[in-house]
């Protein structure tokens, strides 16, 4: 690797004397090529980042938004946590299992709490590639806590992050993108529409199937109640942070400015996207008579997880089909999990994120212009993709199930009915989301006015001091 | 003393309450309510699923008045309320035994 | 142009073994610092794209802020559809017709869906500048969605869309950006004061007055009801996300990273925004006897427009001039259009980008350090601005014309009046935006109850299983 | 200094000839690595800074969301002029002050308007430089909105931004990072703990105790009301916003992105604030018994506020301990504040700004890898560490008490009784933040029905034209 | 005709809902209102400090009656809203002098 | 029994609710209406133009209280409702035939 050992040190005594230092900021020789590539590249990691942190804050928005507000101190806090956690959890555990040293294949075995990374050379500084790691690990954990939304009790969702954040995730990484056996299979899963969104996808189709649909969901006859969510332009300032933060999740996984990759990388995430939402929007429109926003949301949410894993390898057209099938078959796995399976799923985050997920990863069997069986490739990239998706999705699968069964037994997954009717956000955290009031409002504790008429010590300065 | 309780359609609100004005009468009371009746629900889709809201939104009025002006004041809504569709909404009239002003202590017809 | 070629290819070999190689990552050879000065422009360009991307949050938050809460499924809506839409349009027909080689000045003839694109070259890869070029076109057509909110029909404004980012605007960019007749005139539009904002002022001025104004709106005798947006702080949340946008738009638009001149760029766009809020909220202050933040925010956005055309040939001191004689103009532009014209325009997007626009591309002939009337320059570059402001005034404006009577027929511009008494969520989605609910709330099939209790097949888990 | 001068004259001129010139672009000499770097630190620096510029928005979500619906057109305008006021102050007079050439240690006496600036190097372009520091400032005077919201007069809270923004600050980021006595004596605050968050954080203290409890805050008998604020999920976007930002506050402060450090101040970044977070949510729930998500998202951002001072000094580890104590002390002394000062501060700007700004700057001391007590450094940067957070303090409350004295003898500090129990929205802007309606609405002036009906001049055309 | 004015738990509406349209009740008025009583209110913490709401959300149904249901409705209002817990709500009746209904004019009972 | 029902400002709310419960009045239920009167309404500005509000927030407070409680409740609100400006509000009485707990069926005044 490139080191800066000696810039390093520099950096450190400026850091020392503050920022303003001029002409000898330069460092003593001028830097090389090499370094200057390495820092370009450290530059574009971290900045994608960044973007992939702010995923976060779309998410936050996306689940809130579609669900109740009798829940939305919750489903925040969530969501909010699953970063933090997740972070930490991933710092002290989840690195080491997913990058440290190969074994077997399976699991990583050094660089838990960062230690023992001697070895370890990602081409940037190793802070550099573990921080676009950790918020990658962060997001596959926080796809689950919109399925299973409006009725998990906190406590229980935070145990399975852990878990998702130590383990589940961290194998799936390693056997892709750490050296394991997929990786070595060839399986191309560029920025994670498996390894990321299907673990989260998986796991919250086990849980949201596990802890069961929310009270009055279904009806005794079956029959299906929509719940619509409180906030939907909440919902959309969501999808679109999502989106633009899919600009670092995507080109970011490069984790190097100085491939002009990343231009195509851009552009295909950008085509899939829009593909899907104007699918889903169409589709919507003839299937229901009116286009469905909400629909068309997921859509392009859809669209962008299927071409995570091709977005390298896809052309722009391929991006637009690939875009344009994920955005159809959101619609009907949407409709699918919901009447059919009836499994409830608040925020749509199974059809978006596994079965988008997945679908996007097979297809690269198809539309990758070298391997792809579209492209003369044959099939025998489709059949890696194939038993990627089908090994992940058993892995997550069975680790998530057994997680959730010991979390219920331990801790209850589910809050109690009572809370559930008056809703999570009283119950679990005695606090409402919410409190508009008419322009002349209710001020508590109205009795401070005498207070204020008879000259109490703490008088307002602005009283004309 | 008798109160009017009227129960309109929003977008009748405006009118219902320049005619009074204009009759004379400023003092009254709204409320947002809903309402179901005849009046068909609305259908709605959400991600695929149609449901029916079958309270739809009204406005309901009260007007408490003198037992003389009540006749003409039913009319006054009558004309300005009416679309002539179905959902237009009802007038019921309640026997008020008093009515007082805060401010003053008034009582009765005073107080209106 | 600096060819990555190898790059690529080893780019594409590391992409399917996984990202975790390590030193074998660097080229064999070191890169060239001209690879490296593209490698630079690329990110910048990229960065500055994917901010400009985000004003699409902005426009959104700001229009559905400024709007009522009966119509804000239908904006997000279309403000979605906008970038989705407009940039699959872009890739098939628009960067063609704007940047594919130039016919007689007029439009550009090749690179429809990206093919014959060999001898184009941007100085960083085609796939970087097409994106970069995609968002903005879609900018451009969403400022139409804004001025003609809440009583134009779905199908209609997307038709619209197409015809904008198919034809109208790639024309004026190929115009002024592409080759074409007015970039040879020497007229200066640096990130689009006219090429993007006027464009869409124009055919939002043409579409709001030919849509008609919002029932209600004006009196018979012609008084002016103001109808108040729903959710201000909303449009302030967009209004910031729109700034914190400009700042990929300008300084992005020098498609480089390596030119100082994006520090000059970065600061005057700040600049003449502040200008121009505080000069609207002193204005508004002043006119009407209370601050108005509404006209605050559109100040700010006002000055942002203004100072696009210029923003790299200004200097800090002429662009607090142009942004201040934007926020005030402003305020008087929304008055003009809302009491004298009465042209209905719920969010002053005319006013923002319409006049804001060419005001401050014709400034660019008075402040520009160099070839500015002010700055010596003569009245030279003044006119060229005159000739390039009306000109795409006058195409613009005919198209829209033209394109707005012709959907107007064939699809109907304008919701029933049924329907936009009721809200057009309603009647065009079926969908409402908010679902406020009180802490205890009603939910829906509370028959599930009894189903619960009776120990139906789907028990929850946390039931005690 | 690496200067680009004939680049930028090159630049010039491709930018009066449009943006669509092909490999002419490439500098008729290949760059050298030093200016490479030059750019690319340029870049760095932007960027980071538009990510500061967008904390504006976090701000502005936090401080309304956590504040009641009738004040938050209000706080809005507050926080937006913030940014502009102070930027535009920042470059008359507050840079001149903060890295003018020094005097005496104590202040800069060159570059006002941005003139005499020939001897400034900061080894990037000047006004790259100067744009990092000027959205720098305007944080800094930010904070004090949120601690005297819901009651303080605009134009006081006005007069206060620009003393703030032109002298206040700019003075005690000359002596840190101008070349001021703190900096000589060696003090540590590498982003700014104290500079921006502790200035911030004194002023907001100072002015919230003289501006008084906000009506019915504190009963008679000194009795706590909570007043909640009014809309929770945009208070945790903002914050997400924030710490999103934050990304740029301490990474940009290199100034470079040359530098590896980037990647470590990033990671220490994002532990220390998750680590708060945890601390707090954890904290509150045993506590209080219910886990509160308004102490959670300040704990976050006490914990970025914490970090800010030493995020270039400590180790990952170090910044965990350091999240970990600023999120607990953070929820004491919100407690403090409010039930023992009875200084009434709604959004808990003091204790995050000012609590944990100075707990940060004075843990370096301890968890400095180099020079820490922890790290066998002795007591020696501890103690330049106090007596940097003494004398910042003792410099901002006494500036602050006695500006906000002037300001109320003048201006008048706080609104009228009548107008806060009614909101500043209506009192100060005539104007109410929100406007729900049902699904179908009373429109205002329905008479224009008739109107339309009557087939007046402007008939629409969607009519049927 | 009398007014049935039922205050009950907003959860207990859609099931009192449907049970009163089975019984062949479709015409009625729903407001949301707050209300105390016996029933205690909710503590909630904002910031560490507790407070207590102690005006809950209920549910306020009005029914216009003929004289000669009354007994029925309010026995199906009474079954399908009670759980039993304090806080069930209240049932009240007042006397109505007039209906009309605005679409038609009809007035009385043929009104409602 | 009667029904008084206050219509009063939202800021005298919490005094008036405490007043009455040191009274010994702890059922009610209360409402947020709008309502115009002698009160001026509200301009406001947006975007330039001018315009006014002349629905204004107000509360409804409802109690069902035995007839011999009226006249001393009565007094409890007006002392505490009373500001002296205009818009203060008013109290209306009503009939109450009957008043019935839905948690146990009781009727009368036991129910109240
Ligand atoms: N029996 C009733 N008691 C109370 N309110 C009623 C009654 N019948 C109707 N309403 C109210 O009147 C509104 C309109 O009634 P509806 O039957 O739909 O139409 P119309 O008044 O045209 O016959 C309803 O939405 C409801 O609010
Ligand atoms: N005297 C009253 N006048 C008006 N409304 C009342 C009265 N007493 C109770 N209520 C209403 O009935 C609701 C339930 O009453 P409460 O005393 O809490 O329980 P319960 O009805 O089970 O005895 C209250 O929330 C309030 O809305
Ligand atoms: N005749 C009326 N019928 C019903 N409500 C009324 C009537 N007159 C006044 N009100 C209510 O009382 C409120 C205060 O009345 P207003 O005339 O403004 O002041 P004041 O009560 O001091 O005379 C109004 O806003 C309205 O809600």
């Amino acid at each position: 690797m490139l080191a800066f050992t000696s810039g390093k040190l520099i950096g450190l005594i400026i850091l020392l004397f503050g920022l303003s230092l001029g002409p000898e900021m330069a460092l003593a020789d001028d830097p090389t090529t090499a370094e200057l590539a390495t820092a370009i590249n450290t530059m574009w990691t971290l900045l994608a980042a960044f973007l992939v942190f702010l995923m976060h804050a779309g998410f936050t928005m996306v689940e809130s938004g579609f669900t109740r507000s009798k829940n939305t101190v919750n489903i925040v806090m969530k969501n909010f946590m699953t970063v933090a956690l997740g972070v930490v959890i991933f710092f002290i555990v989840g690195f080491g299992l997913a990058f440290g040293a190969d074994k077997g294949g399976f699991l990583g075995t050094t660089g838990f709490w960062l230690a023992q990374t001697e070895g370890m050379d990602f081409g940037i500084p190793l802070l550099a590639f573990w921080f676009f790691q950790a918020v990658f690990c962060a997001t596959s954990a926080t796809i689950v806590s919109g399925a299973m939304a409006e009725r998990t009790r906190l406590m229980s969702y935070l145990v399975f992050t852990v878990i998702i954040t130590a383990f589940i995730y961290p194998v799936v990484a390693h056997w892709v993108w750490g050296g394991g056996w997929l990786q070595k299979r060839g399986f191309i899963d560029f920025a994670g529409s498996t390894v990321v969104h299907s673990v989260g996808g998986w796991s919250a189709l086990i849980g949201a199937a596990l802890v069961g649909p929310r009270l009055g969901k279904y009806g005794p006859q079956g029959e299906v109640h929509p719940i619509p969510g409180h906030n939907i332009p909440m919902g959309a300032l969501g999808t679109l942070l999502l989106w633009f933060g899919w600009f670092g999740f995507n080109p970011g996984s490069t984790l190097s400015g100085t491939t002009p990759a990343i231009a195509s990388i851009a552009t295909t995430t950008l085509l899939a996207a829009s593909a899907a939402a104007i699918a889903s929007m169409v589709f919507s429109w003839a299937r229901y008579g009116k286009s469905d926003l909400s629909l068309t949301l997921n859509g392009a949410l859809g669209g962008l997880v299927a071409i995570t894993a091709g977005t390298a390898v896809v052309s722009p057209t391929g991006s637009l089909i690939i875009g344009m099938v994920a955005g159809l078959v959101l619609v009907l796995a949407v409709e699918f999990f919901d009447r059919v399976l009836k499994v409830d799923d608040p925020v749509g985050a199974v059809s978006v994120h596994l079965v988008c997920g997945a679908l996007g990863t097979i297809m690269v069997g198809l539309f990758a212009t070298e391997g792809g069986l579209f492209y003369g490739g044959g099939a025998a990239l489709l059949l890696t993709q194939l038993i990627g998706v089908v090994s992940v999705g058993v892995w997550t699968s069975v680790l998530a199930f057994i997680s959730f069964k010991l979390i219920d037994i331990i801790f209850c997954l589910r809050v109690p009915k009572e809370e559930e009717i008056e809703g999570l956000d009283l119950g679990e955290h005695g606090m409402q989301a919410y409190n508009f009031k008419l322009a002349t409002e209710v001020i508590a504790g109205e009795e401070a006015e005498g207070l204020l008429q008879a000259g109490q010590a703490r008088r307002p300065v602005g009283q004309g001091a | 003393m008798k109160k009017i309780e009227a129960i309109i359609r929003p977008s009748r609100l405006e009118e219902v309450k320049e005619a009074l004005g204009k009759f004379g009468i400023h003092g009254m009371t709204v409320t947002h309510v809903t309402g179901c009746g005849l009046q068909k629900g609305k259908t709605e889709v959400y991600r695929g699923s149609q449901y029916t809201i079958d309270l739809l939104p009204k406005v309901k009025i009260e007007i408490i008045i003198r037992d003389s002006s009540l006749e003409e004041v039913v009319e006054v809504i009558l004309n300005h309320a009416r679309t002539g569709h179905i959902g237009d909404g009802k007038i019921f009239i309640y026997p008020v035994e008093e009515a007082i002003r805060i401010r003053t202590g008034e009582r009765g017809e005073e107080a209106i």
